[in-house]
């Protein structure tokens, strides 16, 4: 299931709902990543989406992961929009009999929506703000699966 | 009447995230049209720059393509979410 | 937090309540374990600790893991006791501000409680029951840290 | 009075999953303590495994060491859970 939202989400419980439909995967890995709640210079970020162009780059995503490793199911749940401090920004969940399937699934798919997802990130702190780009890393990253 | 969308910075340089335009007859390509919106928007070259991609229809696009029968310009400078 | 308990647990709202204690992380990374609800031979399972050193065990591999990662918080929950089809038999969960970072230790520390940690596991279904010792993949993938 | 601790499979073989035990005067090593254990439980030689740990008072031991003043030994079949 794929959910590209400007509604707030429950970790725990679509994480829940998730494993309650993939009875049959005895390995869920996840992650789970959200807006710092950082001391003084608090932050909010604004996420901007193309509307059915990132579904669909998203769903992409999952079939190259589904052709690559074992998997039962994946859930991605994306926030676009305002997010202030401490909100959920993306929850990957695969689903798989296999741990390392699992894992490895739900590391690649992070890497994906860092990298190549059609989203546009702004952070915006007390003394301004700007448009984030992904780190070197992130693209390092993203080539360990190519 | 073009629609053209504008993302992340572009939309902020722009001050719209969308608009919809009449180009004259001697813009055809996404080049001409990038120069065109540069000078409507006083964008000093920012949809020129080699980071921004463009899709037609909602599709990307690597080379000067027409833009003949385009519904939908986008201008996508680098993405990245999560 | 370590907790070895023969108690079901709530992997969802236990990974709400770590989220909610390390708020300064950006990154959370967690790894579900459960008993496969399987079609026509169901399984339970029966798994053993040896009281204390089981958790120092446990506790000894987490120091590892904030030694080798900038991590903020750990979250590993163990059932012992009787398990049954879909019940979740681990929960680990890791906090960073690095993405791979929790990665990393999450899978680490999944290799550990396969392969090191005090545990006895009895795999029932109708046909019998065996003692299930790790496979030759999980030592490999444990190897992976050393 | 000795406390013996027998985990896993060896709890089945067994037929209990702990003990206390008056150990004879001249059974004062691991190896020794093994075999006396094995032929108390007719085990046919299965704490000798060299797959079976052995830890006294809560601590492993890599060799035949003395059992002299241990409070608990515990035998452990090869571990895994997750």
């Amino acid at each position: 299931m794929i959910i590209v939202s400007n509604t707030p989400f429950d970790a725990g419980e679509r994480l829940n709902a998730f494993m309650e439909a993939s009875q049959n995967a005895g390995a869920i890995a996840s992650f789970i990543g959200r807006v710092r709640g950082e001391g003084g210079d608090t932050k909010s970020l604004y996420l901007e989406s193309y509307a059915d162009v990132t579904e669909q780059g998203i769903e992409d995503a999952t079939k190259r992961a589904y052709a690559r490793w074992p998997l039962t199911d994946i859930l991605i749940i994306h926030r676009i929009g305002t997010l202030h401090a401490g909100e959920e920004i993306v929850l990957v969940a695969t689903a798989s009999e296999h741990r390392r399937a699992a894992f490895e699934a739900c590391d690649f798919l992070m890497d994906y929506l860092k990298t190549e997802a059609i989203f546009w990130k702004k952070e915006i702190t007390k003394s301004g703000s700007t448009w984030v780009e992904p780190r070197t890393q992130d693209y390092t990253d993203n080539k360990r699966w190519s | 009447m073009l629609k053209i969308l504008y993302f992340g910075k572009l939309g902020e340089l722009t001050q719209l995230r969308e608009e919809r335009v009449d180009v004259p007859n001697d813009i055809n390509t996404i080049e001409a049209l990038k120069s065109w919106l540069n000078t409507r928007h006083d964008l000093d070259c920012a949809l020129s720059h080699p980071s921004i991609k463009t899709m037609i229809d909602q599709k990307l696009v690597h080379t000067n393509e027409s833009i003949e029968g385009a519904q939908e310009i986008g201008f996508l400078p680098p993405v990245g979410g999560g």
